[in-house]
C-alpha cells in the first residue's frame, strides 16, 4: 500500500503505454546517464510505440536502434552499466530473452556480488509478454519463471498505468539489474495516474482490493483479471483480497503472509504454465510460514504445460481469465 | 543446372503461384483480417522460388518469415490457407502458424518466432543428414536482420568445418523490420561478413534463373561432400515489414525495385524468346487462381480444432497437462 | 520402484563415470543414428572424461569434437533430431545452458508442438552441475528451475550409478528433448549395476528409502545427503522415505503424494537457491493435492538466495547438506 | 606510441614481473595446491603486457582467463594472490575468484566463467564510457576459443557501426583447451573472421614492442573517435589448458615457440642495445620475486571471509536470503 505519492494528489486518466512513455521521457530528462536502445525503439519508436517522440527530444546518443542481434542488448547493456552509466534495453517479445540469457544470468546477476567495491549493474531490460492476440508460440510467453531462480537479478511485472509508471522510473534509478516485463495484451488499459512526478519502490507488495474471506496473489496482467473476479465473487457473498506483488524477485513476501493470516484461503494466479511458475513459489512460502493458517489447500491458476497454441479457439482454452480465479477460489472455500 | 534443363514454364508458374498467392492474401487481408499477421514476400518471389527449383523433393529447406515460396512449393495450399486462418486442417491442427509450420513429409524443416534461430538447426539438419547417409540437401533462407545474429557465425563456421551439405541463402531485402541496412551494419555486401573459408556469392535476387543456378551450384558442391555455400541474393520488398506496420521507406527506391520486379523480368523474357505465350500464361494464371481462391474457401469454412488438439507436447510421455504424468 | 530388470540379476560395482560411459558406448553400438558431440568430447575423451574411449571405437562421424560455440550445439542438435538422427550434446557446464537457452526454451521444447506429422526432436543435452569443488561463481550451478517452466523439455537428474545409466540409455531412446543433468562432485560415486543391459523409464518417481515418519523429496545428488539424513535419523528414531522423482520434468507425482499421505510430514532438499525452486513446485503441489494430510509446514531445504561463492569457508556455507535435511525434518516434526 | 615514448626497462619489468608470478603459482601449486585452478599466461605474457603498455590509467581492460598481466598490472599483488586463495583479502572477500575480479577502482571490467560472454559487455563499456563523454578506451582480451563464440560477430559489429571505443585482442594461442585451432576453424588468420568493417590487423605476440605500437594506433584511434580495431596477436602457452591436465601437444612446436619466448625475446634485445645491464635485471628480479613471495605468505596466513560476506547480492534491496524481502 506504499505509494511516494499523496493520495490526494491530482490525478489524469492515461494508458500504461502514455505512462511508460512519459516514464521514460523523465527519467532521460532527469539524468544524462540514461540510455535507452534497441531495434527500432528510435526512429520508428519502437514496435508497440512506447518509446515514442524520445529519439526526437533526446537524440541519437541517448536514444538509439540496433542490429538485430539480442546478445548484444543484453550484454552490453551489462558493460554500459559497470562502465556507469543507465543503460535501458528493449528486448522486443520476452520469449527473446533466452538468447540474452547468458548475459542475464552469469552476468548481470552475479556483478555486484563479483565486485567487491560497490559496483553495481544499474541497467533496466524491459520486454513484453501477454497471450491473447494470435501470435503464436513465440510472442507472448511470460518468462518471469525461466528467471525467478536466479539471485542478483529483479523481475517487475506491474499491472496498472500508475503502477508501470512509478516502477519503471524506480527500475531506471534502481542499482541493480531489472527485468521489467511488460503486458502487450494490456498496453491500452487505463487509470488514474498522478500528475506529479512520483515513483514507486521496487520490491513493495501492493493490496489491489481489500476483503476477508480469500487472498488471490496475482501478478502483472492477471491482477485485472483477479479483481474482475473479485468482483464477480463479491455479489455472490465471497470477498476477495487482491495481492499484486509487483516485483516478482526479489519477493515482498509478509503482506501475502498477512493476507493468508487473515482470509485463511490462498488462490493464485500467473498467465504462464502452473508447474515451476511464480504462484508455486508463493504457495511453498506460505505452506511453510503461515501452515497453521491455511483451511484448505491453495489452488493455483495458470496456463496449462504447453506451448501458446496458435488457433483462436486453442488460445481461448489456454489462457487464464476470472472466471478460471473465480472457479478455483469457490473451490478452495468449498474443500 | 545448365539453362538447357531449366522449364521455363514451370519456373515461370512457380513464380505466379507465390505472387497470385501473396496477392490474394493482402486483399483478404484487407478486406476482412486474417489471424495469422501477413509478412508479405512481394517483390522477393524469385529468391525462394528459384532456390527451390533445383532441388530434390526431400532436400530441406527452412525458410525465413518471410519465404513464402518454400512453403507453397512444397506443402498443400489448402493446408497453407488454413495454416494462415488458425482451422483445424492447417499445420498440426491449428497449434502452430503457416510461418513456422515444419513438416518432415513435405521437408520442411520447422522454425521459431526468433530471427536467425534457425541457422544452427539448418546446418544440424545438414548434420544429421551426413550422419543418416543420405544426399539430401538442406537449404536455409533468412533476412539481412539475421545476418546481424550472433548465431550467423557460428553457424557458418561449424558447417564449414564440419563440411555439412548445406546452403544459406540471405534474403537481403536491405530492411530490418523498420531500419535500413545501411545504419546495422558497415559493409555493402553481406555475404563479405561471413569469412569462414566457405564459397560466398553475390547474386541478383531478381532474376530467378541467377538463383537458379547458384543454388544448382551450391547444391552439387553440398551433394559431392564438399560443404556448405553461402549465397546473398539482392531483393526488395514491396510491402512494410508487416501488414499492421506504415510505409516509410523512400518511394523512389521502392519504385527503382519495382521496375525490376522479379515475376515481370521473367515472364517479359519467355515471352521475347518465345518459350510462352500471352495466351498460356493467362491460362496459367487463371489456373493458379481458382487453385487459390478455393484454398481460402475451404478455410473460411473449416472449423476451429478441439481443445485437446492442444495437449501435443511429449511424445513419449503422456502427461496431465496441469501437473506431472498421468499414470 | 520400477525397474526394468530383475531384482536378482547379476550386479557389479560401478561409478557414475563408468556407469555413464557404458551407456553412451551400448547406445552407439545399437544406433547408428546416434552420434556424440561437443567440446572435447571425442580425442580428449571429455573434461570428465565421460565419453574417454567413443572417439576411437565409433570413429569421428559418429564422436567429434567442436568449435567453442554452445549455440551450434544446442541448434545443430535440434535440427540433427528433426532430420531424424539422435544427437547426444555435451554442453560442458550447465552453467553454459543458457547460451543454448533460446534453442531448448523456444526451438527444442515446441518442436512437437509446432510438427503436425510425429515428427519430433530426440536429442540429449548432457551437462554438469555440482557445487563444492571450489570452482566459483560459474561452473556448478543447478539449472532445472531455470528450464523447469518450460513444456516440451524433459529434465532428468539422476542419484545413482545404476539410476545414471539407466535412465541415461531412456533419454537417448526418448523421443523428447531431454536435459540429462550430471552431478560432477559424484562422478566417483560407486554402487551396485546390473551387469545385463537394462533401462529405466523415464518420468518415475523412485523410492530409495521407505520410511513412516517423514517424506523427504530429493533430487541428483542431493539424494545422497538425504539417504545420509535419513540414516542419523533412524537413530534418533525417526524413519525418512527417501523419494527420488529421478525425472524433474514431466514430474511423477503420484508416488510423492502417497508417500506423504503416509508420512505426514514433507521436506524437499535441491543444491539450487530455494526460491523459485523444484522443491517449491512439489510443496506446490503436496500443499493442492494432499493438503488434508500434512501435519506441519513444508520445509525446503537449499542454496541461499546467492551466487555460488568461490571461498571454501563460504562455500561450504553454501552446499546444503545431510545436516541441513536432518534439521528440516527434525524443525518439521516438532512443529 | 613511436619508439621514443617507450620505457623499456619499465616494460620488461611489466614482463618479468607477469613471468615470475606465473612460475611462483606454478611452483606453490604444485607444492601444496591453490584453491583456484591455475590456467597459466606462462608463454603469452607479451599479448597482455604490451597491450596494457601505451594505455592510460583509467582505460577499461576485460581480461580473459587467461590475461593474467592485466590483473598484475593493475590491481595489488596481494590481492590478486588473496583471490587464488579465496581468502577474506581477496577481490570480493573471498566470494570470487583471482580470474574473473572486477573493480572500478583498478579499470578491470569483471567477467564471468563463459569463454566469450564478455565481448558485449566490453562493446557496452565503451558504450557506456562514450555516453558518459570520458574518452576513456576499452580494451577485451580473448582467446581463438573465444573467436569461435558466436558473439565475436555481434560484439565486432555493434562496435563497429555505433564507432564505440574498443579494442578487440584475441590472443591466439592456437589452442582451445584441449582442441588445435586447426580444427575449429577453416581460416588462418582469425582476424579475417571478422570481416564488419573495422580495421584488423595480425602481430606478432612474442614481441613485446609490437604488441605496444598496435595498441597504440588502435587506442589513438578510438580515442579519436573512429572506432574498434581487432588486434590479432599469434602466441602460444608453454603449460597445459590448466594445471589438471595432461600435455598432450607436439613437444617440437612447443620448442619453437620456446624459441621465440616473449621475455627472452625481449631481455636479450634490450641487452644488446645496451638499455639495460645483467645486473639491472637481476635487481628487478630480485625485487620483484620479493613482493611475490610477501604476497604469497600474506595469503597463506589470510582468513577464509566469514558467511555474511556471501550475502551481497542485491545493492538496492535488502533481503532475506532465503526467502524474500527483509521489511
Ligand atoms: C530474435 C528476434 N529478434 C527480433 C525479432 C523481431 N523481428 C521480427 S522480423 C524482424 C526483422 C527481420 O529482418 P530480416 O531478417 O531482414 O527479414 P525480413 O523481415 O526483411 O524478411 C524483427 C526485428 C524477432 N522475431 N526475433
Ligand atoms: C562458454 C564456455 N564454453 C566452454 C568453456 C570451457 N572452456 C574453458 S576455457 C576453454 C578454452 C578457451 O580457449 P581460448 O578462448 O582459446 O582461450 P585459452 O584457454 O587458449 O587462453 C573452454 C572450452 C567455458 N568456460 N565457457
Ligand atoms: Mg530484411
Ligand atoms: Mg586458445
Amino acid at each position: 500500500m506504499s505509494q511516494q505519492v499523496d493520495v490526494q494528489a491530482e490525478q489524469t486518466e492515461q494508458t500504461i503505454r502514455e505512462s511508460l512513455n512519459q516514464a521514460l521521457y523523465e527519467e532521460l530528462e532527469r539524468d544524462d546517464s540514461v540510455i535507452l536502445y534497441g531495434e527500432d525503439v528510435a526512429e520508428y519508436g519502437g514496435l508497440y510505440k512506447i518509446s515514442e517522440g524520445l529519439y526526437e527530444e533526446f537524440g541519437d546518443d541517448r536514444v538509439f536502434d540496433t542490429p538485430l542481434a539480442e546478445t548484444t542488448l543484453g550484454g552490453s547493456a551489462v558493460g554500459a552499466a559497470l562502465a556507469g552509466a543507465r543503460p535501458i534495453v528493449e528486448i522486443m517479445y520476452a520469449d527473446f530473452l533466452p538468447i540474452a540469457g547468458d548475459h542475464l544470468i552469469n552476468y548481470a546477476a552475479k556483478m555486484y556480488f563479483n565486485y567487491g567495491d560497490e559496483t553495481s549493474v544499474p541497467m533496466v531490460v524491459r520486454s513484453m509478454y501477454g497471450t491473447g492476440d494470435g501470435h503464436g508460440l513465440h510472442h507472448g510467453q511470460s518468462p518471469e519463471a525461466w528467471f525467478m531462480n536466479v539471485p542478483g537479478l529483479k523481475i517487475v511485472m506491474p499491472s496498472t498505468p500508475k503502477d508501470y509508471k512509478g516502477l519503471l522510473k524506480s527500475a531506471i534509478r534502481d542499482d541493480d539489474p531489472v527485468l521489467f516485463l511488460e503486458n502487450k495484451m494490456r498496453y491500452g488499459e487505463s487509470g488514474p495516474v498522478p500528475e506529479e512526478e512520483y515513483t514507486i519502490p521496487l520490491c513493495e507488495t501492493d493490496i489491489k482490493r481489500r476483503g476477508d474471506d480469500a487472498t488471490v496473489v496475482a501478478i502483472g496482467g492477471m491482477v485485472y483479471e483477479a479483481l474482475e473476479a473479485a468482483e464477480r465473487l463479491s455479489d455472490r457473498g465471497v470477498e476477495c483480497e487482491v495481492v499484486d506483488p509487483r516485483t516478482v524477485t526479489p519477493l515482498d513476501t509478509d503482506p501475502i503472509l498477512e493476507s493468508v493470516e487473515k482470509t485463511n484461503i490462498l488462490v493464485t494466479a500467473q498467465e504462464a504454465p502452473t508447474f515451476g511458475g511464480f504462484g508455486s513459489e508463493v504457495a511453498a512460502q506460505v505452506i511453510d510460514d503461515a501452515f497453521f493458517y491455511l483451511d484448505a489447500p491453495v489452488k493455483r491458476v495458470g496456463a496449462p504445460f504447453t506451448p501458446i497454441p496458435f488457433a483462436e479457439s486453442l488460445e481461448e482454452a489456454y489462457v487464464p481469465t476470472a472466471e478460471d480465479i473465480e472457479t478455483a477460489v469457490i473451490d478452495a472455500i468449498e474443500t | 543446372m545448365g539453362n538447357a534443363s531449366i522449364n521455363h514454364r514451370e519456373l515461370l508458374e512457380d513464380l505466379l503461384l507465390t505472387r497470385r498467392f501473396e496477392e490474394k492474401v493482402l486483399e483478404v487481408y484487407q478486406d476482412r483480417g486474417i489471424r495469422e499477421l501477413p509478412h508479405s514476400s512481394i517483390g522477393q518471389e524469385a529468391v525462394g522460388v528459384g532456390a527451390c527449383y533445383p532441388l530434390e523433393d526431400d532436400d530441406i529447406l527452412v525458410p525465413s518469415l518471410r519465404t513464402r515460396a518454400v512453403m507453397l512449393l512444397r506443402a498443400p495450399l489448402d493446408e497453407i490457407v488454413a495454416g494462415m486462418y488458425g482451422t483445424r486442417s492447417g499445420p498440426s491442427n491449428g497449434r502452430t502458424t503457416e510461418h513456422h509450420m515444419g513438416s518432415s513429409e513435405y521437408g520442411i524443416l520447422g522454425t521459431t518466432g526468433m530471427i536467425g534461430a534457425h541457422l544452427n538447426p539448418a546446418a544440424g539438419a545438414a548434420l544429421g543428414n551426413k550422419v543418416l547417409d543420405n544426399d539430401r540437401v538442406t537449404v536455409a533462407f533468412f533476412g539481412d536482420g539475421a545476418s546481424q545474429r550472433s548465431e550467423f557465425h557460428s553457424a557458418l563456421n561449424f558447417a564449414t568445418v564440419q563440411e555439412l551439405p548445406v546452403i544459406f541463402v540471405i534474403e537481403n531485402n536491405h530492411w530490418t523490420e523498420a531500419s535500413p541496412i545501411e545504419k546495422l551494419v558497415a559493409v555493402d555486401d553481406l555475404a563479405d561478413l561471413a569469412n569462414h573459408g566457405l564459397p560466398t556469392k553475390v547474386i541478383d535476387g531478381q532474376d530467378v534463373e541467377e538463383v537458379v543456378d547458384a543454388t544448382a551450384t551450391a547444391a552439387q558442391r553440398a551433394r559431392d561432400g564438399d560443404g556448405p555455400t553461402l549465397l546473398e541474393a539482392k531483393t526488395y520488398r514491396y510491402r512494410p515489414h508487416a501488414e499492421t506496420m506504415p510505409e516509410h521507406r523512400d518511394e523512389a527506391t521502392l519504385e527503382e525495385w519495382r521496375d525490376r520486379d522479379p515475376i515481370e523480368l521473367y515472364r517479359s523474357r519467355l515471352l521475347e524468346e518465345d518459350f510462352v505465350t500471352e495466351d498460356e500464361i493467362e491460362e496459367i494464371d487463371r489456373r493458379l487462381q481458382t487453385r487459390i481462391d478455393e484454398a481460402f474457401e475451404a478455410a473460411e469454412t473449416d472449423e476451429l480444432p478441439d481443445e485437446e488438439t492442444m495437449y501435443h507436447v511429449y511424445k513419449d510421455t503422456e502427461i496431465d497437462h496441469w501437473k506431472g504424468v498421468v499414470r
